[in-house]
């Protein structure tokens, strides 16, 4: 009987003292407001510094010339899992040594299907396209999604196909 | 007595003299009754806002966020940007519910809360109806929301509805008799169940401090029964999110929903200020027997602010036991009700009988 | 247990297998017909030297001319592990007898292949579709089906 | 009412639908329950609302390609799909890939263990109504998520292994990074144990509760540590050794007791286990090629392959059916939740809403994970 009651009052202050220690773990955070981790996103913008692997869109990269290291040879088209990336590509007329030559017309990339998996930038043999660290994709229309990726007027860099 | 500079009779006293030499004593009587009713309403919507921003801007420190920071400084009109959206939105009714009481059901649990404010000392004199049998009142009162819970429940036609409503009926039935017992315990120790006589009694030192372990276990049990009895976490089994998605009120969208938000935040201030009342001296500034000067500066923080900081504080208290621990299963709400408060209760009230009649109070 | 002392404790159950492929998979893997599949098993559960208590994958394969079940067992006691393998002639209704009432697990393993290929298990308690709809038509995973609609050809 | 009415409502089914959006289910899950006033019948899971057919799309693309399809099932053990997919294809060519690697890989497994871990911690404070874990629990896992984006520049769905090897090589700090990490989660992981494993009314609320035997366990199929939990000694790590886990030292975590409390208990000691392997890892990754040259399209040889890798929810097998051409002829993945979520019925049989959520939430399902 009393063997009951004690085990009884231990249960009861036990109970108490685990409820208590929760108590203090909430309690050192509500008093210690330096520990707050949220950061208010847009206003923190200046400082939020994207690492440089983050992966957040495919981006075909222009010098200052408006040349960019693209060859159409749809290396990347072919490795894509979704069907993200299609380039148009046309014969043109090299002018100087009087010989049709493939380049890309339209090298378009479809946002929305994208996984960022990194598997274009890899198979890409002449380093054109690379991972963007942009990540504020939000539009109000679908089909913004989808973008031309190489600028209109823009040539194959020299040296590429070498 | 110095404290009796802030005594709000006289203003109340003067406001019905000058009411009577105006009219008649009915049209009197009917015209007090509006302007406390005015009053009650002002402060039930002021209390809802300020309690709706408090509790989520401490939920989020528990929590190591901002929470509302956007609308206004710091988020301060927060509540009031949702008020707004929650009056815009249109008030959905589920096909097959019972239509009369599924609206009846948030007014009944809000006139509960609305009727048990009456009974609130807030300062000397400042205080609607001094019954002389308060404390029963109130508990009285606070247990018609109950019916309120089970309408809302039953009306809904959902069957997470009905579950958490029959949860919260076996819930509140319970944990009324922890209430009342705990505040029997002090009740021993002051002979009245009036409001004011309670508090005049504490004019030496609150009975947490004067009435010895007793006191303490009893403002505890309080604690706890009266979280429950406002369905609050750890308690909140009739909203359950996790279990129920929100019990009793699923199906309550716009105004009828802000009712049960209101309510349940109303009804928390209510039984804070029980407490303050009954265990901590209600209006009654801090008094330690020999520091005389320390004293007076007590005196001097008029008792509004006394009230509303101990009703703060065990609001907050609430508070944090609500960020901090988990939900109890039904069977074991009821277990900690009958095998372990209810016992205890009973014991506290005996040994503390015993100190009275001993005399080893302070 | 090794491979080969394993081989030869089922070979001497008595039931027809078979020992394909022996040299290339990295489980022992035998072949039996769907018609002795459960009395082998049975067998393979119950014989306490090979105690097979816990099967960890069920796998249902189209190879056109036939349906196969590949069923992998492990002994959580003697740590070794067996593939059983069962070809089901008839490719448009394949029927096997169900292993439910040895290994729960194939409540669901059963149900999703029977879902997506389309294998019927004799005995299975609540044989239904797992994922799809109830009224989807075709077993996605044969080789044959064909969905213009959802299916991109790349 | 005569007593047949009564009998009639008595023996009456009280059905509940619980999802397919329910807070608890953690995804879209569709449970069935009938009850008997709050006392659970039966349970009967209906699955499929985000069936992908990621089998059907392997069946089409190449052995590279089906690596990143692998994080969208268990997004939260995405590294060990990964992982699984790479040994077993690596297993067919041939390639053997060097210590470096197989450090890397066994070091971001566990770091991956540990955020989904703590992830389900915080899931499983809130499901019990304790919401304050639930961004503790996030807190800490940021840490472990900001060692991810830096090192292969995604949060939640890595696609970091390849065949042959690890896509990138480790950043400069990483090692400084994941010190600062363990150091700073050994100060954290007691409060856990403050805020929810020795708190009353979470005891309460999980001892004895949704009870899985050992025999169930292992009928089921029940694996990770949901199974361990049980008394089933299932960790491939310890009996399939793969990548670096047999240069490692580490105690596979038993319980006999299998209920809710001693899988809680077996994931949070789970937890000091895997900082235990990162913490002998760390320093001594050893020099090498991060990544081996394959071919630009990785063709299997005909044959089958199965490799099974210890995820944070138990075992997940990956059989690869080839013949010879670029895309595996089938490919069947083993989900742990898939099995596990077929024992849900046993354990929550008899018991009562509450601890349905109470034991939904310390098996730990991942919805992707069983649909597939």
């Amino acid at each position: 009987m009393i063997k009951s009651i004690i085990k009884y009052i231990k249960e009861v202050l036990g109970g108490l003292k685990s409820l208590l220690k929760g108590m203090r773990v909430t309690g050192y955070y509500i008093s210690h407001p330096k520990e707050i981790i949220t950061q208010q996103y847009p206003e923190n913008k200046d400082t939020l510094k994207m690492f440089d692997r983050f992966r957040g869109e495919v981006i075909l990269l222009h010098d200052e010339n408006n040349e960019h290291r693209c060859t159409g040879c749809t290396a990347c088209e072919v490795a894509c899992p979704n069907g993200s990336i299609e380039i148009i590509s046309e014969r043109v007329l090299n002018p100087e040594t009087g010989k049709k030559k493939k380049e890309i017309d339209k090298f378009i990339y479809h946002l929305s299907m994208c996984t960022m998996c990194n598997l274009c930038i890899e198979s890409c043999p002449t380093d054109a396209i690379k991972m963007g660290r942009n990540f504020e994709h939000a539009v109000f229309d679908r089909s913004l999604l989808t973008s031309v990726l190489n600028r209109p007027g823009s040539k194959l860099a020299p040296g590429v196909e070498d | 007595m110095k404290f009796d500079i802030y005594d709000f009779s006289v203003l109340t006293k003067s406001i019905h003299e000058s009411l009577n030499s105006m009219m008649g004593e009915t049209a009197v009587m009917i015209s007090e009754m509006v302007i406390v009713g005015i009053i009650f309403l002002t402060l039930f919507a002021v209390l809802g806002l300020i309690l709706v921003y408090v509790e989520r801007k401490i939920c989020a420190f528990f929590q190591q966020r901002l929470g509302p920071m956007r609308v206004g400084f710091w988020g301060t009109a927060q509540t009031l940007a949702d008020l707004i959206k929650l009056l815009l939105k249109e008030p959905l009714i589920t096909k097959n519910a019972d239509k009369f009481l599924f609206n009846l059901a948030p007014f009944v649990l809000i006139i509960a809360s609305f009727m048990a404010m009456a009974a609130i000392p807030f300062a000397k004199g400042l205080h609607a109806f001094d019954i002389d049998i308060g404390v029963f009142y109130i508990t009285a009162i606070s247990s018609i929301g109950v019916v309120g819970v089970l309408l809302a429940g039953w009306a809904s036609n959902n069957k997470y509805s009905l579950i958490g409503a029959m949860r919260s009926g076996a819930q509140i039935i319970s944990y009324e008799l922890s209430v009342g017992l705990s505040l029997l315990t002090i009740i021993v120790l002051t002979g009245s169940l009036q409001f004011s006589e309670i508090i005049e009694s504490q004019r030496e030192g609150w009975w947490i401090f004067r009435g010895h372990i007793p006191a303490l276990i009893a403002f505890i049990i309080f604690l706890i029964a009266s979280t429950a009895e406002t369905n609050r976490g750890p308690f909140d089994l009739a909203e359950a999110e996790s279990e129920l998605t929100a019990g009793f009120h699923t199906e309550y969208s716009g105004m009828k929903f802000a009712f049960f938000f209101l309510a349940e935040f109303i009804n928390m201030f209510i039984v804070a200020a029980i407490g303050a009342t009954v265990f901590l001296g209600g209006w009654m500034p801090l008094h330690f027997g020999a520091l005389e000067s320390f004293n007076a500066i007590m005196d001097f923080i008029p008792p509004i602010f006394w009230f509303f900081g101990k009703t703060a504080f065990i609001i907050f208290l609430m508070m944090w036991f609500k960020w901090t621990f988990p939900r109890l299963r039904i069977d074991q709400l009821l277990t900690l009700e009958w095998k372990y408060l209810l016992p205890i209760n009973l014991i506290n009230i005996l040994v503390m009988a015993f100190f009275v009649l001993m005399g080893w109070y302070f | 247990m090794i491979r080969e002392e394993l081989k030869n404790k089922i070979i001497s159950f008595g039931i027809e297998i078979s020992f394909p492929k022996e040299d290339e998979t990295p489980f022992l893997t035998l072949s039996v017909n769907p018609t002795h599949l459960h009395q082998l098993a049975k067998q393979l559960k119950e014989d306490t030297s090979t105690s097979f208590d816990y099967m960890f994958c069920q796998t249902g394969i189209d190879w056109l001319e036939n349906m196969e079940i590949v069923y992998h067992l492990r002994s959580t006691s003697h740590g070794h592990e067996v593939v059983v393998r069962t070809q089901i002639t008839d490719r448009e209704n394949p029927t096997v007898d169900s292993v439910y009432d040895l290994w729960k697990t194939a409540d669901f393993h059963e149900r999703e292949i029977f879902d997506l290929l389309g294998v019927r298990f004799n005995n299975h308690p609540d044989l239904r579709r797992i994922f799809l709809d109830d009224d989807w038509e075709g077993y996605p995973l044969r080789k044959d089906y064909v969905d213009e609609i959802n299916i991109v050809e790349l | 009412m005569s007593t047949e009415v009564v009998n009639e409502i008595k023996e009456q089914e009280y059905f509940i639908n619980m999802g397919p959006q329910h807070p608890s289910t953690h995804g879209v899950l569709r449970l069935l329950l009938s009850l008997d006033g709050e006392i659970i019948k039966n349970v009967e899971p209906h699955l499929g609302y985000i069936h992908r057919s990621i089998e059907k799309m392997c069946e089409k693309d190449t052995y590279k390609m089906i690596v990143h399809l692998t994080d969208r099932m268990d997004y939260l053990s995405c590294h060990m799909n990964n992982e699984a997919v790479c040994l077993a294809v690596e297993k067919g060519i041939e390639l053997e890939v060097s210590d470096r690697v197989k450090v890397i890989r066994t070091i971001m497994s566990e770091l991956t263990r540990l955020s989904s871990h703590q992830l389900w911690w915080g899931v499983m404070g809130m499901d019990l109504g304790a919401i304050t874990s639930f961004l503790y629990g996030f807190r800490d896992r940021e840490m472990i998520i900001d060692i991810f984006e830096e090192t292969c520049g995604a949060r939640l769905t890595m696609n970091y292994n390849v065949p042959g090897g690890v896509m990138f090589d480790i950043p400069n700090n990483f090692q400084k990074r994941v010190k600062e990490f363990i150091i700073y989660f050994k100060k954290k992981l007691p409060e856990y144990d403050d805020l929810l494993s020795n708190n009353v009314i979470f005891k309460a609320r999980t001892e004895g509760v949704g009870i899985l035997s050992k025999e169930d366990a292992i009928s089921y199929g029940v694996t990770g540590p949901s199974g361990r939990a049980s008394g089933f000694s299932c960790d491939i790590r310890k009996q399939h050794p793969y990548s670096a886990y047999d240069r490692v030292d580490f105690k596979e975590i038993l319980y006999s007791e299998g209920d809710c409390f001693a899988r809680y208990k077996a994931r949070i000691d789970e937890m000091w286990e895997s900082m235990f392997i990162i913490e002998q890892l760390i320093d001594n990754i050893p020099e090498g090629s991060a990544r081996e040259t394959t071919r630009a399209v990785i063709k299997l040889p005909k044959g089958e392959f199965y490799q099974k890798v210890e995820t944070a929810r138990g075992e997940f097998g990956v059989y690869i059916i080839s013949d010879g051409k670029k895309s595996p002829y089938r490919l069947k993945f083993r989900s742990p939740g898939f099995s596990t979520l077929n024992a849900l019925n046993t354990m929550a049989k008899g018991s009562k809403i509450a601890d349905l959520v109470a034991i939904m939430s310390t098996i730990d399902l991942v919805i992707p994970d069983i649909d597939r």
